[in-house]
């Protein structure tokens, strides 16, 4: 028998001390490596995830060229070490579909028509999974798309919503994920609040999912922040090398 | 060649939004009408259950199997389900041969997440020996002909099958009396397409390849969300959901019908 | 112990009532899948199959196309619950040989020549499996490529005969198949008698083939009156549906 | 470059079909002569059996090994027999690395249907324990060097290197002592090509590379068919058919007694 | 493209020739200088054990993982390691996703075993119950940003991951407490590039692309040489193998202790 | 427990009576394959190995052509049964990093400048497996390149050397591998002493493995003369067949 854990308790707050709509801490690192276009490096509750971006470049197989437009592709990939069974490396069913919809996600916001026939090729490597790597990963991913210098409309702000012991909650921790009633993936544009990614499963009323969407919608703009202030320091850091290479010239 | 793919596209494009103006569609339905749904159950008879569903000229075949097998490790007392889709290129001229490629893995684990979500199966009675021996539950489903919206017509000839499928104790168990699988919900799937701004239920053909943004919403028989699922490269404003989860709801009651009467 | 079934009874009649030399009930279908530029739907004895041709059309990968004429290919496919036990989708030894000889046969009747660097695909999917599905499936595409206007010299007719339990038969159904004494899958053109395809395993003198393959011959022959009806049937469809839509217009 | 070969096929093709005219061969042959036959058996010792079959210039090694493993469910009380042909890029330019391709799957079903349908193993001998240990019996054909007709010399290395195969009861059941596997049948398979209206008995490189129609037929030591196999875009006629039967039939007999003295 | 390439190799080539003519490399090192190595233990929680370590900007994450399984028949008392590395694409613009190439192979063999040849881990403690249940002793190697030299970086995090072990007791026997793994030696290898007749300790990114050969030496605590793996299209003297021994045996001391430090 | 078997008797002789630095016999036959451009056979005590040669040829697939010269690619493959344990056809990662440095031996001898854009494919088929099969692999696919007419600088020999049971012995084969203290496989240019491909595992002083080196280098060149006395049987047949064509034409 599986002991009925108490996620909510009777203040209305989380396991973890949350309240139902707090986000989990959120760190957000741009331009950690060298060799990629673009990079960033998030943690979020005990999430890990560094996801780089190279591109636009020459797209290989070359079938999959567009004449009239870079192709976004997304790579998300859970290190064989992230989780507590171990994961045997190589795209599962589950991966494969996640790359499916974050690259769709990313392909709504890329200016793609400067750089026909091109490809733009976006990893996100999860290094260590509680839950939400799907969002911690949109979220590190857009950062390094824009860190890659990739002209886009806007950023995409990645937080997943749910349900749980009958309460609309933000951001679900795994135990929350695992005994809950829902979970709902949400991606956005937060300039327009447009939904780029949304997945659902579980059980919600019309007015829960209304509810939850306004929630989620909110978290987003927040992650929006977090986003624009890693750029922030990324830009900094690169004007101070700049500055010093200048000097040292 | 994708150059004049381009093109097609473009006209295609124009000429469809053009009608959607006067609240028209190229099959002369409406926007917001579903393509005939007809159900054939037990097509297949090496099948523990079957169906066929069409949507419009879209034809879909499952078939279930049951097989003995072992529970994962963290349920052991539920049975395992298993679906999987054939994107057989008999079914369009865009389909190889070849391991599943993204796009039938994601609408396998659509369609496989809104039943599983419903709890459509109850999978503990699929247990025979904790931790041991359960049935494995196979959904497959056949792609004979493609036009338009499989996630739907997948879903309906899915969710047919099981409420046709006999556990194969018999055979399998080698003695008792094969049993209905019997299912407990009635997950329905509604697909709507976003073309420039104005949403298509049911894309067709031409409608799914030309379409920006999709949702698939799948609900009970109580008009709970039970799965859904955003494709393709365009958005969809908040509104935009509310409006489709409400228009998911009102056709798959219809749909429901016909698949319990089919 | 594996019971000895008796498979042919005292009046020499088979279990399922058939003479020797007598075929299952065969219906076919012509033009029933939309997307495929030819198809055709076929029944024998429990045997379901479902045939679809795409061509001529450009050869993907290019280096198999051939500059003198259109290279003729087929999938052999058993659907996972076309048999007892679930199959695992995806191709397997025996239908890989299948899709061959299939394939060959069929090349020996297109006029390829017309159509250089072009492929004609051909798909047989076995729905619903008793024995016989090659012969079925052959039979049934043979339908399909005439669907699909594919300039042909005959059609392709295809039938087996064995031995069982002595005696020669036509036409082995499942129980047959099992455990007879011989199968021998064979396939013509009606036309002209000339054989295209010819597998056998078992134990056969030389003169119970010579005999075989005389009654495999002439079965051939009714089959292909069945494949003509069916294509009869479908033409006076397409020519019903050109009146239609001339008096539409 | 293909249509460079297509010529040199066609110059090839009226070459071979004017020598054919007057009976003769481009190395010598009468149509119906195979070429030299010869075989050395127990070539390889790490096997539990082997032998290399020489036909002309074409070689090929196989290998027996046996291991212990299940039985198939429909068959608890049979060893599992499991023919495999490695077409290795050594062999010819035209092989290449990788899974083994359909003209590599054919070739390994043709030669495994010779064997199973002749019974030339007692398989039921290979039963360790019902239902669940069986010998596997694995015939690896490992072609060495590709000059034509590679259904016969396959076939009379897998049947030579059965007639020397020990039971490896000593290492792998660690009791008792190996005895030889023992052979109750000789199947022996005859390919004949047929190029134009000619008929070619073991075709050479050169004519498997033209040929329009190929049939193979594996008789019994009594003389009976125990496997056909047609291939390529050519046909047959009845006669045709019935007189490859007859030249089978003879030229195995010769090959049988190779087989049995090596 | 790569005409291009080629001349951009000569040029590359050239410089780091003419530098290394006056002792200098690229970087600002001397020859015989690796690059700082820093080491960062237990950066996975998910992990039995994991370090990153950057070696230069070279960046690894390795992660020890430990499950239940079936010793090898031929060694029914010792646990099983198994080393994999990750080329992903994230890391390079030259690795492709897909199963792991030549190169990631040779990768893992090489830090295989060093580790398993220098008897780091005691495989006999890892045995559960002989010829049945082992530990499965899981290296994973993932390079996240490659710039030269992954053969040394790997087998820093490798062995700095393994003194960061606990074998998970707990939660994989459901009884005991976690014991760390426990290191017996420390296996350090240092690689060194040759490139016309000049020796280059730890080849920068630059270096990699462009040298002639390379040569991978392993030593542990006691100054032994454990593993060598040379490789690439260039050759080494007998003199120069014996001086990169040396080189290796000064520079993996200090390696050694950063590590244990760490 | 495993009782230790005495591999060095009181002689210093080893189990099959070989002095340390004692080569197993070895075999070699140049030009045994019809088909291959060269080739040899190879017997190293219990190994038996067959090489072939094909190339130089046009490079497929396209995308490795160098332009600049040949590139030359090794298949190391175990055939199924040359191992006590049936072995699974295809490429282990064992012999998938033998393929990689053996091919690497190979390209250091090659002069590939003469012919950019195509490849030299070398296949060593080891049909029999005592120890030592990538230096028996190597000796033997090194004359099958000479046979086959490849331009190269010199021949490559190889051979191993190691450490059993705390000395220092030659050509180790099976239970001297598996039950010794260190195996060092070395393939050298035996005209320049080059080294050309040298692995190493197991545990060595820098004493034992320069002398080691030096005893390996010697053997090197003793394989060397059997290498060219297979050449050499090669010739004097090619010549005699030339004379007989010329004396039948």
């Amino acid at each position: 028998m599986v002991k009925k854990l108490k996620l909510i308790d009777s203040k209305g707050l989380r396991m973890d001390g949350r309240k139902p709509d707090e986000l989990r801490p959120i760190k957000i690192e741009a331009g950690v490596l060298k060799r990629a276009d673009g990079s960033a490096y998030l943690e979020w509750g005990k999430n890990k995830v560094m996801a780089g971006v190279y591109g636009p470049r020459e797209c290989h197989p070359r079938h999959m060229q567009n004449p009239a437009k870079a192709i976004v592709r997304c790579r998300y990939n859970m290190v064989s070490f992230s989780v507590d069974d171990r994961k045997r490396p190589g795209p599962d069913r589950r991966s494969t579909e996640i790359s499916k919809v974050a690259g769709e996600a990313f392909s709504s916001v890329v200016f793609g028509e400067q750089f026909p026939r091109t490809s733009i090729d976006v990893f996100i490597e999860i290094l260590q999974a509680d839950a939400g790597t799907r969002c911690a990963g949109i979220t590190a991913a857009s950062v390094a798309l824009a860190d890659a210098g990739i002209p886009m409309r806007d950023l995409v702000a990645a937080c997943a919503f749910g349900k749980v012991q009958g309460k609309m909650v933000l951001d679900l921790d795994k135990e929350e994920d695992n005994y809950g009633e829902a979970d709902v993936p949400l991606a956005i544009i937060p300039r327009t609040e447009e939904i780029v990614l949304l997945q659902m499963d579980g059980s919600l009323t019309t007015k829960e999912l209304q509810q939850g969407l306004k929630t989620g919608i909110d978290a987003c703009k927040q992650i929006y922040q977090i986003q624009k202030e890693a750029l922030k320091r990324r830009y900094a850091v690169i004007l101070e090398e700049e500055e010093t290479t200048e000097g040292d010239a | 060649m994708l150059e004049m793919t381009e093109a097609v596209h473009e006209l295609t494009r124009s000429h469809i939004l053009r009608l959607a103006a006067a609240g028209k569609r190229g099959d002369g339905r409406g926007l917001e009408d579903q393509r005939p749904v007809s159900i054939q159950k037990g097509f297949v008879e090496t099948a523990e259950g079957s169906a066929r569903a069409k949507l419009g000229n879209t034809d879909i075949l499952v078939g279930v199997k049951m097989e003995i097998g072992q529970p994962y490790p963290d349920s052991p007392d539920r049975g395992v389900l298993i679906t999987n889709v054939e994107l057989t290129p008999v079914a369009s001229p865009d389909f190889e041969s070849g391991p599943p490629r993204p796009a039938a893995i994601e609408l396998a684990r659509v369609v496989d997440r809104g039943i599983r979500e419903t709890e459509t199966v109850d999978m503990e009675k699929l247990c025979i020996e904790s931790g041991e021996k359960v049935w494995l539950l196979f959904i497959d489903i056949h792609v004979l002909d493609y036009h338009g919206n499989l996630f739907d017509a997948s879903n309906y000839a899915a969710l047919a099958a099981l409420t046709n499928t006999l556990v194969p104790i018999s055979s399998k168990l080698g003695d008792g009396k094969d049993i209905p699988l019997g299912v407990l919900h009635y997950p329905v799937s509604v697909t709507v397409s976003k073309i420039g701004d104005i949403l298509f239920v049911d894309p067709s053909l031409e409608e799914d390849r030309i379409a920006d943004a999709r949702l698939t919403v799948t609900t009970d028989e109580d008009g709970h969300v039970r799965a859904m699922q955003k494709g393709l490269e365009g958005s969809f404003t908040l509104d935009e959901v509310i409006r489709i989860i409400s228009l998911s709801q009102k056709t798959g009651k219809k749909v429901r019908k016909t698949i319990l009467e089919a």
